[in-house]
């Protein structure tokens, strides 16, 4: 879509297209329509997959339409095209929650410091931005630039949003490119946030060894005033956090967090305790550990009002996104506010985050030496599960398909292991405890089956450094690093929370660089080796092979796919600057990365990972993923895999399905561990790379599903690219199935295999 | 309305399975079919099913009626360990998506099959693939012979009590050897 | 909440808070919380009453959750929240939808005007925008003003969908206030998007005998090429228009338009001809009168692709909500467009619109003789129909209950009338003919049904006279003008399309003011009377008793919200600018207004609608909007209706149930006239208006519903209110329920009521 | 699963109607409530059942069963016509309102009820406002005697052609008579 000339103008504007630290790219400021080209040469092939939760549409008066048997709804919608509409909703939904959270501590960081404020990463990192500087054509230098890239975020959000309205888009296809522009833009969200954060709240930077921090329900000590902040959004944390060291209390009180929020208090404060990720919430919360629970914003469980005075706790809502019908006492005095609270037992709205601060330091340590706090005994769960019958409701209304009525019959005699395995497999939702006929306080009881170590956790750490990709950009690239493979994403695991550390482990162990942020880089903590360490403890924090980072927060997510583009840009020298294509393209080609949502649940997990996706990054995601509805999957071997070759200007057919897929899901860690691997692969390995990679498919798959993998003929493109150490198996299996060798290739792109204005000569450096 | 076992799997819809509660009727859908495919799961490495493992008895569906097998995840190990070569391993997303294409070649290369039977995979997993093929793929009938109901299956076995489930398995098995 | 330094900064240079033309008010372009306690108020009088459309929640990997039996879903949410959640996506979209379509006229006139061009509607209107300068506190003078107020609304929807996320609001009250501030943020969008076009496009303004223009698909010159333009935004018609006078085409050319992009091509041009609402969509782009289908935004069926197809019309589309998958050839010469048209049968998507406009144009004169266009005669239709054996599947599918098998059957014996009503009542989404075993064409059928005169409606007219307000203010204030109703929203009919003009005429004749909007404006015109007259033809077009106005388009609605806000603003003399609360508790109180979307089905309806409830505009809907979900229901006589006398300056319980409710669902026309009536009656009517409106109330309900309403006693404040013409029966009754004069009130309002930043002297004057 | 007739009104979740085939069942479950209650929608003015007004048959079952009647939307006057004052007229949303409430005294201001009839309201309408009884009204059942399926109610009688439904609607009355 030819830009007019008030647009150029205003871009021009937004993004100083002056300033020349980089040429303006082909595409500054992309619209909903500007990428669909690309969009729609990746569904050439990675074609949409669906798998519809709902046989119906439900969104307008005329429904409900029934959509089976390809019939149309009354507005001419078939059951493909629901589908992606509902995809783009959740991604809308997700990319709001980033942008308005994004927007949120902008807004509170420049009315600290003024919108002029520096955005300085310290010395290791100089390509600030480079989602931003990619998608946008903008070189952040202040926080009022990052409030830029928000309101373009919030701009094109709006367009998203009316295209999901009854009587709009009318293809899949187009759904899904318009899910894809909402995934990138989430991810100009993510950065934005993060890096206002970073600046702002001065969280560590341009150090890999970041502190590493106390983690797990057991790690906070009972005898002190508790404050547990629940959500993602650290701001009324960090004011809470300068109160307490203010007035010399921060020694006295425990301040807590549970999901990303915990992370951002731990990158504010290394005296800040993470409890876990959201799976943990409802667990946590009904330990009544916390004397006050002050929430912010995002997967904060919408009866906590409920649960707070359930046990005692006080409850400060603080984001406008979370009101709970409460009483807004914004404007009244932090006394009056304290003794609303303390007096008249009141849970409390406060909008204005520096009083919020303050009154739940204040309130806690008022009410905590009141508070009894006590866990429950073994002996106690025993009294209270004997009435069990294992009637098995429970287990009919379990997400997560749990035997908990055994677990708990079992522990009503007594014995507690089935009892700390369920914990460890429970998503922490509460539905078994509230269909019990018997009212067994199921989470409670979970208590006493929970292990109450410390755990440590490293804290996030933010970018990626531009040094660490100077050293490792060429192993990337070549292959010599098997891969980048990012845990992310949230904690509804399809079965054990150790499942993180334990793929993790074995990829550290192999020299995978690995990278964790959110939910996942908690989860990955709760796991000791025999002498008591965790991951984090055992390998080294950098962004190198073997290396294992938290990178931080969800909206440090941004600083994985950053790392991807700073890659082409330190390592292969391609300008980045609006220049999206070009680096989706170089990565999807050469950059072995892939991003593992083993526990997503959420619309922000839906928006991370297509983002993910346009970018050219592949995503592995656990069963439940599979209630997202949708997929990219390509045809494996049977598609085709033709690119053009860059230096000799033609296309070739590669017959080389690498990466295989842009988005799918696994149904256990053992085919997951392989498939990444597999995913790792890319048309631009060198020989010595390939080997590598082969290798660890070979033997992982040796390991996990038995002998060799019957799809090697597809990646094996001559006897060069077999491991030395299979040589003779793959050989002979090859020979076994008529392989041939494969066309030789220079520089594989997708450029000029589509209709863009991007050249042929643009990839080539 | 029959209600699944697990509510994450209760049916919003139009379209939902047939019950099929004898035996016979399950072998004999599965003989009537041109090119039958069964694909094993992993729970059938995990399950155990009155004292012997769900694996066991996927092998011997597959042995006697003679079916091409697809191993999704890592089962192709554990089938391997009793003797029985899968003609396939797929991720489970992957082989539907296969089986969505009506030309595809399947996994004998001898053209799509027309009956797909399921067994050991989670139920929730399962549901959503069946829901692919349920509306993507009308020239083909799925069969799950799992311990739930599965709404959107074409034939689904009843929620089961394990003995029940085992003696529907054995006669499956046996109404295969009797008549050949 | 109050505002931080930075905003006000913010806020004051947007508005540009010294220009005096008022001073700046409590509330000067308010976030999402900021009138949190005034729709708290609001809600305490009129609660949400749910009506779940599933028992479910599928929105995120957790689920589907189960709710029924007060029963949480994983993340705790429970099923009131969740119907309160759903309603607000919808709110969401609908705002959405039409801050995009504003968004992109606003650009797109700008590109050709620049931002400074004027806004100027003419002698008759100085108040040029109520909404706006009420809401946000900004008298906008020029487009880039207009611009400001989108970008406002854009900056609110994040923060709104973000709230959807998963783990955001878990108060259904909450989700209500939000969707509430949607909903006044769409009535933003809706103001700035109608002024745009009618600065921009030169539409009538000023003037309230706008012409009479063609409606009807009977009204399609079969012999002329004929250009269809589907949807909403005219944009791309009007440059169609521009090229057809241009190059002397205009006469040998037929512009027509289906939905609102039709009132706006007939305010462009009467010779535009209004082919009817988006219930006759299906029917007439079956009948293959198009020779060039143009599609724009919103409303337009998503199957267009595969129907254009079906009757061999071109297909053009000009949106990015709407790419069908098209190969977008925005960047290819006209010429080539033409030709890839013409020759290879090509569908595209042209997003430059002054491209598509001319395209559309050449394409029509180029195909339009090579097309046969025939209407289906009786005979045929008797032979396709015959094969009919009234196995009543149609009737299973048929989303508005019809007997659809019987009338085809009898059309298959050659019986037509059933078939005619039929049509009458199709809300026209085609499901009887795909569901057809026997494949009879139920849709094109119709044609041999439906009537092929042509109507007339009167061109859309823009503002309310600030002149018209002038003279009517005291009377409608007072109560004698019994009241002004709105017929509003979409063609989802229950049953006849003529309803509307039954209902209209009938508040017409009693000297209502009638005021009609987008598709139910272009319904009123489908009737006609025994000398052949449209009720457009039969009554004046001012804003005055008796008078019946189409105001335009949907984004024309804002118009009849703007005259309710001029009343307080001309006749009582109140400031506006950012004076919400104030505005709408003045409306609440004294302005008899009630808003009827009778065949509501889209989300923007009900996001205009839930912005009608905060501005204290009642709104009945037709029996689909139960699948709305919410409606907003006092409890009648049972409730306190306490007020404030701003006099006395004490509260006053009234006793009076008035207005009785904010959103409900009729079921029928009979019983919405009796209703709408005393949806009219305000607690500050005099006796003589109150007088006038139970008369009406009265009258209605004896020949509708029979006898006198068992709820007179709620609006019978002393006797001096009861009507003249009744006195008798009235007291009698009254008598006989022991009914009590009520209290007396000088100046009621819910000011100092509930926790407000506004001084109770604020609403007297 | 059984569907109800029209799909607009398919019920997606867990909780369905009891289906009563038997009029002597739908007419003990009248006799048995304490405090019932029949709401009498509009389509009885304009159905005919077997060539005669629904409307009457709505007349005679609250003239047998003694059953208190709130007339909806413009009922009213058409039961005038047949001799029965409904004791109070709502809008059906406004009296689905009121029954929500626990404690709403009643059409007969002896409390609310405990098993409200509907007869004569639109398919798709009526079946929302079931839908409000049944997730917020627990504290009473409804019944509907209409000609389809009402997928949201406690008790529904199943989808019939007119003379079966006429067969049902006959007898309901005749039980009351019978054992008066």
């Amino acid at each position: 879509m030819s830009k007019k000339g008030r647009e150029n103008k205003e871009i021009n504007e937004i993004i100083r297209s002056d300033d020349n630290w980089e040429p303006v790219g082909y595409t500054p400021m992309p619209q909903i329509t500007d990428l669909r080209n690309w969009d729609f040469r990746l569904m050439e092939t990675y074609k949409p997959f669906y798998a519809p939760f709902c046989d119906l549409c439900c969104f307008c008066t005329f429904g409900k339409c029934d959509l089976t048997g390809n019939k149309k709804g009354a507005c001419g919608i078939d059951i493909a095209s629901q589908q992606a509409r509902f995809v783009l909703v959740a991604c809308c939904m997700g990319t709001a929650a980033h942008a308005a959270h994004g927007r949120h501590l902008i807004d509170f960081l420049i009315d600290k410091y003024g919108e002029d404020y520096k955005i300085d990463l310290g010395q290791q990192v100089d390509i600030e931005a480079p989602i931003i500087r990619t998608v946008m054509g903008l070189k952040p230098q202040t926080l009022g630039d990052l409030r830029k890239a928000i309101e373009y975020v919030e701009r094109g959000l709006v367009h998203a949003v009316s295209s999901t309205h009854m009587g709009q888009e009318g293809s899949s296809q187009d759904f899904e490119s318009k899910s894809l522009h909402m995934g990138m833009l989430d991810h100009v969200a993510l950065e934005a946030s993060d890096l206002a954060q970073i600046v702002g709240f001065k969280f560590p930077t341009s150090v890999s060894d970041t502190p590493l921090v106390d983690l797990g329900w057991g790690s906070v000590d009972k005898s002190k005033p508790t404050i547990t902040c629940v959500g993602h959004n650290a701001a009324a944390a960090t004011v809470l956090i300068d109160y307490l060291r203010n007035n010399d209390l921060y020694d006295k009180v425990e301040v807590t967090g549970i999901c990303c929020t915990a992370h951002d208090i731990a990158r504010y404060s290394e005296r800040g305790k993470i409890i876990g990720p959201l799976s943990k919430q409802l667990f946590f919360l009904k330990t009544g550990l916390a004397d006050v629970i002050m929430t912010d914003e995002q997967c904060v469980r919408s009866d906590i009002p409920q649960l707070a005075r359930e046990v005692g706790s006080a409850l400060i809502a603080t984001s406008d996104k979370i009101c709970y019908g409460l009483p807004d006492v914004s404007k009244k005095s932090i006394d009056e506010i304290v003794r609303m609270i303390i007096d008249e037992g009141k849970q409390v709205l406060i909008l204005d985050i520096n009083k919020a601060g303050e009154v739940a330091a204040r309130v806690a340590v008022e009410i905590a030496p009141k508070r009894i706090k006590e866990i429950l005994n073994k002996e106690l769960a025993q009294e209270l599960t004997k009435e069990c019958r294992n009637c098995a409701m429970c287990n009919r209304v379990c997400p997560n398909l749990l035997d908990v009525g055994t677990a708990i019959a079992e522990t009503g005699k007594g014995n507690f292991e089935l009892l700390s395995l369920l914990f460890d497999q429970c998503v922490g939702c509460g539905k078994c405890e509230e269909i019990c006929p018997r009212n067994i306080p199921i989470i409670k009881v979970m208590q006493a089956g929970a292990s109450w170590d410390t755990y440590k956790v490293r804290t996030g750490r933010g970018p990626v450094h531009d040094v660490e990709i100077r050293k490792v950009g060429a192993p990337i690239v070549l292959g010599t690093i098997p891969g980048i493979v990012a845990f992310v994403g949230c904690s509804n695991f399809p079965q054990d929370i150790e499942e993180i550390a334990v793929m993790a482990e074995e990829f550290a162990k192999r020299k995978f660089i690995v990278a964790l942020s959110g939910c996942a880089a908690m989860a990955a903590g709760f796991k000791k080796d025999a002498e008591g360490k965790t991951i984090y403890e055992k390998y080294p924090p950098d962004f190198d092979a073997g290396g294992v980072l938290n990178v931080g927060s969800c909206v440090a997510n941004a600083h994985i796919v950053g790392a991807a583009i700073k890659v082409a840009n330190i390592f292969a020298k391609l300008p980045i600057r609006a220049n999206f294509e070009v680096i989706a393209d170089y990565i999807l080609n050469r950059v072995g990365a892939c991003g593992v949502a083993w526990g997503a649940y959420s619309q922000k997990a839906a928006a991370i990972g297509t983002g993910c996706n346009r970018w050219g990054i592949p995503v592995v995601l656990g069963p439940h993923a599979s209630k997202y509805r949708r997929l990219y999957l390509s045809d494996k071997g049977e598609g085709d895999w033709s690119v053009m070759d860059g230096r000799e200007r033609q296309i070739v057919d590669t017959q080389e399905p690498s990466p295989e897929h842009l988005a799918m899901v696994i149904e256990n860690k053992e085919r997951a561990m392989v498939t990444i691997t597999k995913l790792c692969i890319r048309k631009n390995d060198t020989a010595q790379g390939r080997q590598l990679k082969l290798y660890h498919y070979i033997s992982l798959h040796r390991n996990y599903i038995g002998g060799l993998p019957d799809d090697l003929q597809n990646f094996v493109r001559n006897e060069k690219d077999i491991p030395i150490f299979y040589k003779k198996d793959v050989m002979e299996y090859l020979k076994g199935v008529g392989w041939q060798p494969k066309p030789a290739l220079t520089l594989p792109t997708l450029i000029e295999t589509y209709d863009s204005d991007v050249p042929l000569d643009a990839v080539i450096k | 309305m029959s209600l699944p076992y697990h509510y994450v799997n209760v049916l919003t819809g139009t379209k939902s399975c047939k019950v099929l509660e004898d035996a016979t009727e399950v072998a004999g859908l599965i003989k009537k079919a041109n090119r039958p495919l069964l694909v094993i799961g992993p729970l059938c490495a995990s399950l155990e099913l009155e004292g012997c493992c769900l694996m066991e008895f996927g092998a011997r569906i597959a042995q006697a009626g003679k079916l091409p097998v697809v191993a999704t995840a890592n089962t192709r190990k554990k089938l391997l360990e009793l003797g029985v070569t899968p003609d396939s391993t797929y991720d489970v997303v992957e082989i539907i998506n296969h089986l969505k294409k009506p030309d595809w070649k399947g996994v004998k290369g001898e053209g799509n099959h027309d009956l797909v039977i399921f067994l050991g995979i989670r139920a929730d997993l399962a549901n959503q693939g069946l829901s692919t093929l349920k509306h993507f793929a009308p020239h083909l009938k799925t069969l799950t012979l799992c311990k739930f109901l599965h709404p959107h299956a074409a034939y689904s076995l009843p929620n089961l009590k394990d003995n029940k489930w085992k003696d529907i398995l054995e006669s499956v098995i046996n109404s295969f050897t009797e008549n050949n």
